[in-house]
């Protein structure tokens, strides 16, 4: 059964065409990119893979269920995380409560267990607590645990956001331009987080960037989308040669 | 029944007419500050006192006599009451939300002191004016119109249009200039404004002195159909113009404008209809209805998330 | 990487894990109440608290717990709630109607119940009416799914008026004289057993809503409402099943709402719709925002503030205008009556707005101010 | 000396943030500051555009001169709308409740009766023929892409002849982002003087003239842009492997 | 208990007599407070801040306490009145909302109390120290609608009243009940109502006109009668309007100006061509305050009259406690009392049994005798 499975996907939004016929198939364990100019939809397909928009046309069909029926709470029980394209913490909370609260889903208790405190609470949170402070390290994060994420660096508050995701603990995990707003220094960093994650937690990556570096040296499959339509897809260096794709996205790096 | 339901239909005009002058206060202060003007009824309330000041201090009743006729005695008190209460409502910004903006307040903190402007407002008149009720001189004489099916009187007519007029009025400024899109720009971002070029506080002095000035307009109509003054008389009323403001959706000239007379409409009607003993009861439930149907009112514009 | 805060301060790691084990912090906070406890039945026992002090502190515990339950909506959840004063008022009819119909000869009959039950009877009544609230909080937060900010503002205001308008028009709770009896459900508990008991279920119900707050919002479930408040879209895409923390947040609120309102109908011995109006809602909305939004302890003290300024100014305006007249400020024959009280509290509280426009407290709790308290009692 | 900042110290709250930077921007020219995350860039622009409060870092000490004026009182509006400073402010900042030409249109704002307007409005298109398209969307529903143009198109519109752009480059898909800076380029040859904040630091400093390298609050280093390029210093801790 | 001033016994020269007043200084009706408050200030003043007790020159103390129009607030300050100032006894609260848990408290706390102008019968219901200074309801209402059958010769009744507020509503709920005994079902025929602080009542006056009404019947206060009564004639309506006590301000005729004149009310006193010491009170009031005092002063006045007759009658001991049930006594056992609203004595339950007057206002703006009517 293959993991994630999109047909036909089409998005409007009035009379726009967001997305139009948009085919995907993850098996599991793929690292794919997704690139194409801006407005091209790729923020759409992912708002739609994560369930915060129901498609107007097709199936999107994760883990043999069809996930459009679902609230955006309910998709991400199933095993789909995501990051912002802009950073969205709750900026007040600790980093460690982000990352807890992002295992919602997982709790297992209800109002009565929280105000009477009892056994089930206290192994839910337990569970939660370890999970939470497991990424925190596996992430570097832990010295800036009680930190607000607003007080952190915004390479810091990226990283955040990708580990408030893991602690979903994700089968495919969806990144939205995970490299904007960060130095060339810390992209090279960055490379090296994602690919150690995908290894590590053995994840299905999904993956949105203009920067191409970061998208050349990831992805092991490469979809190009322009105007919600897919224009080609293809293995990196097949990318970077396809004429379409120079014409409609990668340009001319002469300045 | 056509006789009384015509005659409704204009009570429920005129009355709407209140709502709607009101709500367009509310909403300009809303659609640049996202500020619920708690004091916005109490800012009406001080005009209407200050237009029976003015129109007494004319009237000769205060000392100097100056032997005007009533129509030219409402002729001066229109326009020097919108000034002055306009100066009322600036004064506001300037001691208490101003500062408070300043040091980045949450917006919530301001509508608190808002509430308590008004408060001070409505109090302080208590105290200083006394308890005892005042009576609006009148102006000019009012004529009933009896058109056997109904009745209808010119202040009815003038309080109608001059509803209209201000709806149209500020319907041009807010969406056709360049003031006006600066004001709607505010409420979005804040930040930027100054970028443009633009003075922040300048407009956000300009929108007070336009949604005060307005209510002092109110006030001076509302005294004229509705004569006896006390410090608590914008109160309610006040509260349910914001309901309408938000019912019509929040922040949007049509919205207060219609949001206006639907309340005024629904008020009615509900009588007219009902057992008037229900009226609250009837009249909330339909409006709870229309938000519920439309979660952002009649005109509003639902925020898209955008991810 | 430059960090504002020096990082190594914060960590606590190890603190936030030992949660298991015995400790001793953990008894400091019922040791303190108990004292309390025991120390004002003994003053209001004696005499040294007179009655008029006693109902000052009941109607203290009282704002306590409408502030503190309105700061959950509105605090903490970041929604602008302003119908607090509907789900006290249901909770106070029922909660009343339950009593009287159950205890005391009435309109609806004879007592079905022995007086000497009411002791026990009574938080079970309580429990009714803050149910039945709950129930209310229910219908409004079915709307907050979908509606947000100054709308729902405007179904919270719009429930107040339907609810007040609907006990106006039912003849058999008094309508608009309001309803009474609940005095001989008070006097048949102190002839029972003879402690001032409202005073004793006041404080009981004042802890229990303290305490049932604490454990909701520092639990990862109650942690939702907050994640709610600052990204809602997060907070849905990020697993927080967002329309059933509304739904639990908004009934938890309303329901204890209720509670305050079957108190406050017991001290005061009778309830009138127009006790329940906007203004009473708005006193609600002051003390949480006067406290600091989302923060407890900040709720408590405002609430307990805001009724100490209201009563205190009883004494201090007739000293204002004592102290006017000697000093030959003002003429004779005027003087500064309570009139003024209202224009004085608003004041202060804007200025007080000015000095901290994030409210007494922000939303930070004593522990946050005081870490060193963390040594003497476990906020867990 | 057209733009100079002296000795600036800056701080927010108790923290300070610049600890007495210095550097200066010729007319005509393309600078650009570059730096860490957390650097103090983005401080600099705005301490320069004297934003209002609360956003506002508070000067300690130092100066900063315009064309010889200092801008230390001179309130942010009048910056733009007298001196003809543009910022491109970081995180787009666009007015969401507009459509997009409104948001052109009110960049105007101290323009009444200009006749090159018509011409502006032209350029911008011509440069972002997508804001052409979504003339009459409302702004918030654009692509984050989208965004971006529109604020650095909005800065266009108003009378500047001196620009800042704080990370123009962010989120814009590499042809339009070439693009751009081609077209700043155009604009600068005809006497636009740009200050450039750019976290692609390779990018930035084959686009600009010279270029300051600030690190926590301090400006380390410092000069034209190809001799930077080779500083190895620079290269490792700026430029990435 | 706290310490304060003490009675001192009575044996000293004198002493204080403390007196509180629970009254609405802010809130829905501070007109209400600030006429009561004026009413007692100048009662101060007449005695000279001196009353003699059985030979001894005592002071005279009055506490004002506003409840702010709230329930909870009268009762904070009804305690306060009682164990912080010791007072003798209260005079207020006013409205029924304040004053039904306020009688409760001072029966409580066996503190004797006058309800000027609370209506509703709970508050001296079962509650041997409270009394009150006005009629009730019950006796009101069928007075106007027998009036108004006689007078006027209607035979169908309109209605309008305030809800939310008990006193209009009651008295409402009585006339309706009147009217419709003496005419049968449905004579009434229009019974519309609004809500405190409306202030357009034009849908329901085009209901009532609708209807066909002889007579309108709208006991509210007098701010809202000059509403009322101009918004009906703008509508058409050109039959008699009748009202209660509570028209009874001489604030009255300065906000309705010329449209109230020619109708009708019941209340304790005419303004009017008053007599004796009714006049005395009116012209001392007059030219205190400079207007003519409305029915809250002049029950303020005789509440606070009796007042201090009981405690004049009571054997004082200097002992609070057994001096306020003295008083209590003292005030049930008042055979008679000649006050401006009337001559009045209370019955068993505490309230009081006085005549009503029908007064006329007449085309030059004063209230007008015209008829009286005993219950
Ligand atoms: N909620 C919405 N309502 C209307 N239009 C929308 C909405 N969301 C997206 N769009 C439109 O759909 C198009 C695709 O937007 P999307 O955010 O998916 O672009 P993108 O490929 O992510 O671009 P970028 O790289 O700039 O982020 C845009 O033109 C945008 O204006
Ligand atoms: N409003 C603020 N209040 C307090 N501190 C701030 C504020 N804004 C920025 N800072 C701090 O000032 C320092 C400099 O921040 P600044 O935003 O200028 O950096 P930057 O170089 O622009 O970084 P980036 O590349 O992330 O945009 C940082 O340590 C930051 O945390
Ligand atoms: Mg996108
Ligand atoms: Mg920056």
């Amino acid at each position: 059964m293959a993991l994630l499975e999109m047909k036909n996907m089409t998005m409007r939004f009035g009379g726009l065409t967001a997305v139009s016929d948009f085919d995907l198939t993850f098996q599991g364990g793929e690292f794919m990119g997704l690139i194409g100019p801006n407005g091209a939809g790729k923020t759409t397909v992912f708002n739609v893979a994560s369930g915060f928009y129901k498609p107007s046309q097709g199936n999107v069909v994760f883990k043999g269920k069809d996930t459009r029926g679902l609230k955006p709470h309910g998709v991400t029980a199933l095993g789909v995380a995501r990051t912002f394209q802009n950073i969205r913490l709750w900026h007040e909370l600790s980093v460690l409560d982000n990352i807890r609260i992002a295992q919602h889903y997982r709790m297992g208790y209800n109002l009565m267990d929280c105000f009477l405190r009892t056994k089930r609470y206290k192994r839910a949170e337990a569970k939660i607590d370890s999970i939470a402070w497991q990424l925190l390290e596996q992430l570097d994060l832990k010295r800036y645990a009680e930190e607000k994420p607003n007080n952190l660096p915004y390479g810091l508050q990226r990283r955040v956001e990708i580990a408030r995701a893991l602690s979903v603990q994700p089968d495919l995990l969806l990144l939205d331009e995970p490299a904007a707003g960060l130095n060339s220094a810390d992209v090279d960093g960055l490379i090296k987080l994602i690919r150690w994650i995908h290894k590590e937690f053995k994840l299905t990556i999904w993956m949105i960037e203009h920067q191409m570096t970061v998208v050349m040296s990831l992805c092991e499959y490469i979809k190009v989308i322009d105007f919600g339509r897919t224009i080609a897809e293809g293995t990196p260096s097949e990318i970077q040669q396809n004429p379409a794709v120079i014409k409609a996205y990668l340009g001319d790096s002469e300045i | 029944m056509l006789e009384s339901l015509i005659q409704n239909v204009l009570n429920a005009l005129q009355w709407g007419s209140y709502y709607s002058l009101i709500a367009l206060g509310y909403c300009l202060v809303y659609g640049v500050l996202l500020l619920i003007n708690f004091a916005h009824g109490d800012i009406f309330m001080v005009g209407a006192f200050i237009g029976l000041g003015v129109a007494t201090f004319f009237l000769g009743n205060l000392g100097p006599e100056f032997g005007l006729s009533g129509p030219v005695v409402l002729a001066l008190t229109i326009p020097l009451t919108m000034i002055l209460t306009a100066a009322v409502g600036v004064t506001l910004e300037r001691i208490a939300y101003r500062p408070l903006r300043r040091k980045g307040a949450h917006r919530l903190y301001v509508v608190i002191t808002a509430l308590m402007c008004g408060l001070v407002l409505e109090n302080g008149n208590l105290a200083i004016l006394g308890a005892s009720r005042r009576s609006f001189p009148q102006l000019i004489p009012t004529q009933v119109y009896d058109f056997g099916l109904f009745s209808v009187t010119n202040v009815k007519i003038a309080v109608i249009l001059a509803a209209i007029l201000v709806f149209i009025f500020l319907q041009f400024v807010v969406t056709k200039t360049k003031m006006g899109m600066a004001m709607r720009a505010i409420s979005w971002d804040k930040f930027a404004i100054p970028l443009m070029g633009i003075p922040v506080d300048s407009i956000i002095v300009f929108t007070f002195i336009l949604g005060s000035g307005f209510a002092g307009l109110a006030g001076v109509l509302f005294a004229m159909s509705y004569p006896v003054l006390e410090p608590y008389m914008g109160a309610m009323v006040g509260w349910k113009a914001f309901i309408a403001a938000v019912v019509g959706g929040i922040g949007d000239i049509r919205g207060a404008f219609a949001g206006g007379f639907l309340l005024g409409f629904v008020e009615i009607m509900v009588v007219a209809v009902f057992p008037s003993t229900m009226r609250d009861l009837i009249s909330f439930t339909i409006l709870l209805v229309i938000l519920t149907w439309k979660p952002t009112g009649l005109f509003g514009m639902a925020k898209t998330t955008k991810i | 990487m430059a960090i504002r805060n020096d990082p190594g301060a914060t960590i606590r790691a190890g603190e936030t894990l030992a949660t298991s084990g015995f400790d001793l912090r953990n008894l400091s906070v019922p040791a303190i109440l108990l004292i309390a406890f025991v120390g004002l039945l003994a003053a209001c026992m004696t005499g040294a608290l007179n009655l008029y002090m006693q109902t000052v502190l009941m109607f203290m515990g009282i704002n306590i717990i409408m502030s503190t339950s309105l700061n959950l909506i509105n605090g903490n959840m970041g929604e602008f709630a302003c119908g607090h004063a509907a789900f006290m008022a249901v909770g106070a009819y029922v909660s009343s109607l339950v009593t009287v119909i159950m205890f005391t000869q009435s309109k609806f009959g004879a007592p079905l119940l022995p007086p000497e039950l009411t002791l026990l009877a009574f938080p079970l009544a309580l429990l009714i009416g803050s149910l039945a609230a709950a129930l209310v909080g229910l219908l409004i937060a079915i709307p907050s799914f979908k509606t947000r900010g100054d709308y729902l503002a405007i179904i919270t205001i719009a429930a107040l008026y339907i609810v007040k308008s609907a006990i106006e028009n039912i003849d058999a709770i008094g309508g608009a004289r309001g309803f009474m009896g609940m005095r001989r459900v008070t006097n048949a508990m102190e002839q029972t057993l003879d402690l001032p008991w409202m005073v004793i279920w006041i404080f009981i119900g004042t802890v229990f809503t303290v305490w049932i707050i604490r454990r909701y919002v520092s639990s990862t479930y109650g942690k939702g409402v907050m994640a709610i408040c600052q990204d809602e879209v997060a907070a849905e895409i990020m697993s927080v099943n967002t329309n059933h923390i509304k739904l639990v947040t908004f009934m938890l609120s309303s329901g204890l709402a209720g509670l305050a309102g079957g108190l406050f109908a017991h001290v005061l011995g009778y309830i009138n719709p127009g006790s329940f109006t906007i203004l009473k809602s708005t006193e609600a909305l002051v003390m949480v925002y006067l406290g600091g939004m989302g923060s407890i302890s900040g709720a408590v003290m405002s609430a307990m503030l805001f009724t100490l300024l209201l009563e205190s100014l009883r004494f201090i305006i007739p000293w204002i205008d004592q102290l006017l007249h000697l000093i030959h400020v003002l003429p004779a024959g005027y003087e500064i009556s309570q009139v003024w009280k209202w224009v004085l509290i608003p004041l202060l509280l804007i200025l007080l707005m000015q000095f901290r426009p994030e409210g007494i407290m922000g939303n930070r709790e004593l522990s946050d101010i005081f870490p060193r308290l963390r040594k003497f009692y476990k906020f867990k | 000396m057209y733009l100079q900042v002296d000795n600036l110290r800056v701080k927010y709250g108790n923290i300070e943030a610049l600890h007495g930077i210095s550097f200066t921007v010729e007319q005509g020219e393309i600078v650009t500051l570059i730096g860490a995350n957390g650097a103090g860039k983005t401080t600099t622009l705005h301490t320069i555009m004297r934003l209002p409060p609360p956003e506002a870092p508070k000067v300690v000490s130092g100066d900063i001169l315009f064309k010889g004026k200092s801008l230390l009182n001179v309130p942010p509006h009048e910056v733009v709308d007298k001196l003809n400073i543009a910022l491109v402010p970081e995180g787009r900042h666009i007015f969401g409740n507009l459509s997009v030409e409104e948001n052109l249109q009110l960049a105007t704002y101290g323009r009444k009766g200009d006749p090159t307007i018509a011409k502006d409005y032209q350029r911008v298109y011509d440069l972002f023929p997508r804001l052409a398209e979504r003339r009459k969307q409302r702004s918030e529903q654009l692509s984050g892409g989208e965004q971006q143009m529109l604020a650095v198109g909005r800065a266009l519109m108003t009378k500047c002849e001196f620009i800042m752009l704080d990370e123009p480059s962010m989120g814009l898909a590499p042809l339009l982002m070439y693009d751009m800076f081609r077209t700043l380029k155009q604009l600068n040859q005809e006497g636009l003087t740009i200050l450039l904040i750019e976290q692609n630091a390779n990018l930035a400093l084959k686009f600009a003239h010279r270029g300051y390298v600030l690190d926590t609050g301090e400006i380390v280093a410092s000069g034209p842009c190809s001799q930077l390029r080779d500083d190895p210093e620079v290269k490792k801790a700026y430029l990435g492997g | 208990g706290c310490g304060g001033d003490e009675q001192k016994p009575a044996s000293q020269e004198g002493g204080n007599i403390v007196i509180g007043f629970n009254i609405p200084l802010t809130g829905d009706i501070p007109k209400v407070g600030e006429s009561s408050r004026q009413a007692a200030e100048m009662y101060l003043q007449q005695v000279g801040g001196k009353i003699d007790i059985a030979g001894k020159p005592y002071t005279l103390k009055f506490v004002y306490e506003d409840n702010e129009s709230k329930a909870e607030s009268a009762v904070n300050a009804q305690l306060k009145l009682i164990e912080q100032d010791k007072a003798l006894g209260i005079i207020g609260p006013m409205a029924s909302k304040q004053a039904v848990p306020g009688g409760e408290v001072a029966d409580a706390n066996q503190t004797p109390m006058i309800a000027p102008w609370s209506t509703n019968p709970a508050t001296t219901t079962d509650r041997p120290f409270v009394f009150r200074a006005c009629f009730l309801d019950p006796f009101q209402g069928p007075v106007v609608a027998k009036f108004a059958t006689e007078e006027f010769g209607a035979k169908k009744a309109a209605v309008l009243f305030d809800v939310a507020s008990d006193y209009p509503k009651g008295l409402a709920e009585f006339f309706k009940a009147a009217w419709e005994e003496i005419h049968g079902p449905g004579s009434v025929v229009a019974f519309e109502s609004f809500t405190t602080k409306d202030q357009d009542f034009s849908a329901q006056l085009t209901n009532i006109i609708r209807s066909g009404a002889d007579v309108l019947f709208t006991p509210q206060y007098y701010s809202e009668v000059a509403l009322i009564v101009k918004q009906a004639k703008e509508l058409g309506w050109n039959k008699p309007i009748m009202g209660s006590d509570s028209w009874g301000s001489a604030e009255l005729m300065t906000l309705c100006g010329d449209a109230c004149k020619g109708y009708y009310f019941s209340t304790h006193y005419a303004a009017a061509g008053a007599t004796g010491k009714t006049k005395e009170f009116i012209d001392a009031f007059k030219s205190k305050y400079g207007y003519v005092p409305d029915d809250v002063a002049a029950l303020t006045w005789d509440a606070l009259g009796m007042m201090v007759q009981a405690v004049q009658n009571a054997p004082l001991t200097g002992n609070l406690a057994q001096d306020r049930v003295a008083v209590k006594d003292a005030l049930a056992a008042i055979p008679s009392y000649e006050g401006i609203t009337g001559s009045m004595k209370f019955d068993p339950q505490g309230d009081p049994v006085k005549s009503a007057v029908i007064v006329k206002i007449n085309d030059a703006g004063e209230f007008e005798f015209f008829k009286s009517v005993a219950p």
